[in-house]
């Protein structure tokens, strides 16, 4: 046995040895950006073996502070800033954990992930199949993701499709802040693979946590009860669609709002008691409407239920651009009014 | 015979003296008072130039700046080394480099307003617009210089990017690409110490300028706070580069010395002392020295480019202020050269619900904006 | 001006020096593999800047033998064996279109298009709007896809529905020898970047050629006309739809087959027109379901035809599981059965 | 001192010449004649399966095989250098290293017949099953390394790649990530030549040894047909990343002398004067010569060795044939480690389904496959 040798990233910076912050223990009000950072903590502090791998989260923080502090309570062997190289960040995490870790991947930003994408759809996303289970990869790789917020190209993407057409991993998207602490530890305590989508406009939004791990990652929730049509979003479009639905019962037009939380696999079962009982299904999403996950919903549900629709189900998404300029972002992302116009078509008022 | 070694070479030193070294001198032996006094001038403008979009931004003109400061001799210095026909791949720092090449100050900002994910036609100035995604361009480059090559021309293509991106996949795969068909790039790396918040030591544990001869690419490890020494390495690399002897690497030891972007906060992660240490080594210092000692430098010329800078930033400002914002249906145009059915559906529904909405929705929208 | 350096491509294997083929002038019973290989020599000699690029497409002629000849025909400075690197082979097609040439890439599997997939997504695919227009990517992707060869791990796969979620793309899957021929001569001699996928168990499959550019590659075509059902199908899956509809005939069922040729966009004029008047809808791939490009016609038909739908339209696909080993794959793709169970599941038969 | 300059280093002669070397030979000490005949014995056999393997699929049994004529030395070496906690992270052509881990040959062929995506339990042997992805391997085992160091033991991670990985940004950004953490993990490249079609040439100006240093990772290059050369090497690699030394690259020289894989047609673009020439560095050959020199070979142990290497054709035969088919329903197994709502529903639809059928769809199925 030899001594180790100190990783390259061990940072002497000032400020690093502050107290150490006590993991959160009773409800408390956070934004999501810190419900996330102290679910990180809580799982790190519960396993041993959960290591952060990313570029620029150990002094930094991370370039939305989501890890802040991390380095300093648990050290640069767990907290790893990792050279500019995302196929790498998620070729090593295979690496740590086939040999057992469970390391959890910051991507910077959404468009940034495709660098990765190899190691992701042919490495992570495949080990456990090609060995038939021999190999597990709890790997969890957490993308902020989403527009909004008046960036440069790249920045505002949202990817989830291709990893939903992914057999083999797990995708999940929050909302909110208690979701964003629950999720993140039962995405790094799931077995499989999770890709962990966080609305980086909704970062600072804030809302109670309870420290619990909460209701299951794989259940879509009704946070808004309707009757008349069933609106499906997640992520940020999430509180635009619980805004709309409010606007539209002011207009007499009483909509059930989901919010799905799991993209892969879809919790169909609440989907489709909803569908049953509304008869008409409005999905958005801020991607791509062609090949987005709206199509891939509203295909299975048609197959489902299709003797309980009115009306033909909905899209409201991002157009089939790249993500525009930031002084174009507003034409680009659903808001209350298209989501609006949407339920009006479903509704046979358009 | 250049000496390929890995030397840190430097041509001016800190206290402004010019430092001869026989193998690179005779590349800038045109480099006399007036030249030098050039290339001056180009570095204040763009240093005005940065301050200015920095104070934008701060101002909410802008949604982001990505700072130059510190790195004007290492972009003045290569991009004024370039022939016209020489094709330009940056990153999103190389606001000097476009400056030199001509484009307009309102285009080089329009990215960061937010107006367009470009702000020039690369055709017209040779130098293709910012590359975010870390070190994609410099496969890019490879590339256009595979064409150079099938086309008989001696034209070079040139891709700038940071200690950073030497991390990326691509950057490696296009040194393979570049050598195995010994194509006419120069890879300008500007060693600026910081990738964000982690510094070069994250990234390489030996110099940069050490990488490249691995792969069969003869590289340049240079003072890139010394204008001079940019000034030759990058003749010499573009000499190498026309005259058949295929790609150069230039490391050039430089430093960010403001944020990362105006998004950045660097007193997270950067000792303050080692700001200081290298405000000592700054670029225009050293230069003024030694033009003062040339002569060059009178209240004159300090006033005239003075005065260029100020009428630079002055445009810059006027033409940011100035621009009109873009039609909300522009979105759907140019993301493919031929009609597309599905696209033209999404247009014209889109343009069918603007229309039903009216001047309705257009208060609807500013309220919410508001 | 310098004298040229030798590509370090160029071979001095023996048989390199074989006669000039003559380029396809007539009508000719060709494989669907020498089909391709007579488009891309009639491309290369219509226009200079057509280059070819990938993995050992030179004196081997690439694995499928595609690209057989052409090294000896037109040299290392057009046919080009690159390093192995698929960012690389896009990256630097990126380059080369920026300089006017119109690169063919070869992506030697469908499966090791991953490690291109960041240049092709934040690259080929948005250089045009990123530049408003000012630099185009006339670059067409070769991809050899699907399965049924008995192939090893990602030898056999489908990744297309990752690229019709891609804005700024177009896809394109051929089915047979003429439109392997035509539609390789419409991609290179596309404005827009052109992903052309060659389905590999259909390589060595004869029919006849015209030498002519043919229909326009954006257009479906009705393969089969029929009055009960419309099945949607596209590379290996045209032929076995095909004999799926005859072997229903035989049971009084008429089925009408479109092979839909692009992918990106999707015809939907010749689908709309024919669910309109079948009222029944059957879509067929080898790709996973979920996320697969079924879904997304599914979704887009119910929205426009929804009245018209006799049934709820079913998909036939892959499952949603990695490519299967070998011995496995006639369970994971759709055959005729599995096609057949379809359509009678949409006739309401099941 | 070890000598890590880029010359080749041979320890055994193609004359089957012991040639010493100081700073090589204190790590091959044991290397006796008895631990030399062990190795040959290897050889043989491994080379004897990978024949037999060919045969099998021209017979049909296999989809497919890659052998590893001719790197029997590499492979045999190096797997036989390591320690039972090293862990191994191969490409797809290192049967050989597999045998050495005591990988039961029917698991080793189970991959190439089809019936499943890998052929056994990476963690009863301490070996990743066939990475086909070129160069992803390298990563994992840089990652590996990295948990190992956190774990404070001293096992080594140690992956095998071709000449032609060397070109995929994994390999480079593997080496990026292994220097910068100083990651116990040593990179053996099998330059055997040849990418399938293209020569390293296509690959490399220089040898592939040199690419290592300048990442900041010292390198060795060696005669791979010389098993001694390729042990000792090894060993000085795996020390030194045991004892905090970090990682090494080792390039060793060899050469393909078989096909691609079995689907492969070497004559369309190789000169078999090349391969005529390499067979007389044949790494069984040169060590059979040592041997004889050493007195080891003798008629019992040549016909010891063929019966071992009979024994085990007969067993890799005997195992593939009668590998039983999958199950069909076994298509939906393991792709998730919990359980899959979506997924389970396909299962059971397609489970569903094949009963429905029932035997009139088995014989529908076969006709199909007829
Ligand atoms: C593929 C990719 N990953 C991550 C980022 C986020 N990012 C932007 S700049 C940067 C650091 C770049 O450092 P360096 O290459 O040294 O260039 P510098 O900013 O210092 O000029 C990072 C990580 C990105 N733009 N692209
Ligand atoms: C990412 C990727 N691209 C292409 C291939 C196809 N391919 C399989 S082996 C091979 C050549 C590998 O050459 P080398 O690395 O020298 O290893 P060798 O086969 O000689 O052992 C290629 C191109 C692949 N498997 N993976
Ligand atoms: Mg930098
Ligand atoms: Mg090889």
């Amino acid at each position: 046995m030899t001594p180790l040798m100190t990783p390259a990233t061990v940072s002497t910076v000032p400020g690093l040895n502050a107290p150490q912050p006590i993991p959160l223990s009773e409800t408390k009000t956070l934004t999501m950006g810190k419900a996330i950072n102290e679910g990180l903590r809580q799982a790190m502090l519960d396993d041993p073996r959960v290591v952060l791998l990313g570029e620029d989260i150990g002094a930094l923080g991370g370039v939305f502070r989501v890890t802040s502090d991390l380095l300093a309570q648990f050290g640069a062997r767990r907290v790893i800033d990792t050279p500019l190289a995302e196929s790498a960040i998620i070729g090593t995490a295979v690496g740590l954990a086939y040999r057992g870790y469970r390391p959890v991947c910051e991507i910077q930003f959404d468009g940034f992930i495709f660098p990765g994408f190899d190691q992701i759809v042919s490495q992570v996303a495949k080990f456990h199949y090609r060995t038939q289970g021999a190999v597990r990869m709890p790997i969890t790789i957490r993308v902020p993701f989403g527009g909004g917020i008046g960036a440069a190209e790249h920045h505002s993407e949202s990817p989830e499709a291709y990893f939903t057409h992914t057999s083999g991993l797990r995708v999940i998207a929050v909302s909110n802040a208690q979701d964003a602490y629950s999720l993140i530890r039962q995405a790094i305590a799931s077995d499989d693979p999770v890709l962990y989508f966080e609305p980086k406009r909704r970062y600072h939004v804030k809302g109670e946590v309870v420290p619990e791990l909460g209701l299951s990652m794989e259940q879509a929730v009704i946070v808004r009860p309707g009757t008349d049509v069933t609106l499906l979003a997640y992520g940020a479009l999430v509180t635009t669609a619980r805004d709309a639905a409010l606007a539209a019962f002011d207009e007499g037009i009483s909509i059930e709002v989901i919010d799905l939380r799991s993209l892969s696999p879809v919790d169909y079962a609440v989907v489709e008691a909803s569908v049953r009982k509304t008869g008409r299904l409005v999905v958005t999403h801020e991607a791509a409407q062609s090949g987005g996950l709206g199509g891939e919903i509203i295909a299975t549900v048609t197959e489902r239920c299709f003797s309980y629709l009115e009306s033909a189900p909905v899209r409201v998404t991002g157009f089939d651009v790249p993500y525009p300029p930031a002084k174009l972002e507003s034409c680009h992302l659903p808001d209350l009014d298209r989501i609006l116009d949407g339920v009006d078509r479903v509704m046979g008022r358009r | 015979m250049i000496d390929f070694s890995p030397q840190l070479v430097q041509l001016l030193s800190i206290e402004g003296e010019r430092i001869p070294r026989g193998d690179f001198d005779p590349w800038v032996e045109d480099l006399d008072g007036p030249a030098l006094l050039a290339l001056y001038r180009d570095m204040v403008v763009v240093r005005r130039i940065d301050t200015e979009a920095t104070a934008l931004q701060r101002q909410g003109e802008l949604g982001l700046w990505p700072p130059l400061l510190g790195q004007e001799a290492a972009q003045i210095g290569s991009a004024r080394a370039l022939r016209r026909d020489d094709f330009i791949f940056p990153s999103y720092r190389e606001n000097a480099v476009a400056y030199c090449r001509g484009v307009k100050l309102t285009d080089i900002v329009k990215v960061w307003r937010g107006n367009a994910q470009s702000g020039w036609d690369p055709y017209t100035v040779q130098m293709a617009t910012p590359a975010i995604i870390i070190g994609a361009q410099t496969l890019h480059a490879t590339g256009w210089a595979l064409g150079a090559q099938r086309d008989d021309v001696d034209s070079v293509a040139i891709t700038y990017f940071g200690d950073g991106a030497t991390s990326e996949g691509d950057v490696n795969e296009a040194m393979v690409f570049a050598a195995s068909f010994q194509a006419p790039v120069v890879f300008f790396c500007q060693n600026n110490q910081w990738a964000i918040s982690e510094p070069v030591g994250v990234q390489a544990h030996r110099n940069i300028a050490d990488r490249a001869p691995g792969f069969g690419i003869p590289s340049l490890r240079i003072d890139g706070n010394d204008v001079i020494a940019v000034t030759a390495a990058t003749r010499i690399a573009l000499d190498r580069a026309r005259t058949g002897g295929g790609p150069t690497f230039i490391e050039a030891v430089t430093y960010r010395m403001g944020p990362h972007t105006t998004a950045d906060d660097p007193t997270r992660y950067r000792d303050p002392a080692e700001l200081a240490e290298w405000k000592t080594r700054d670029p225009l210092l050293r230069l003024h020295r030694l033009l003062t000692s040339l002569g060059e430098i009178t209240p004159e010329v300090e006033a005239a480019t003075a005065a260029l800078a100020d009428a630079a930033a002055a445009e810059l400002r006027a033409g940011c202020i100035g621009m009109p914002d873009p039609e909300p249906l522009s979105v759907f145009d140019h993301v493919y050269a031929t009609p597309n059915a599905t696209l033209e559906r999404q247009r014209a529904d889109y343009a069918g619900y603007l229309t039903s909405f009216g001047a309705e929705h257009d208060s609807a929208e500013q309220n919410r904006k508001a």
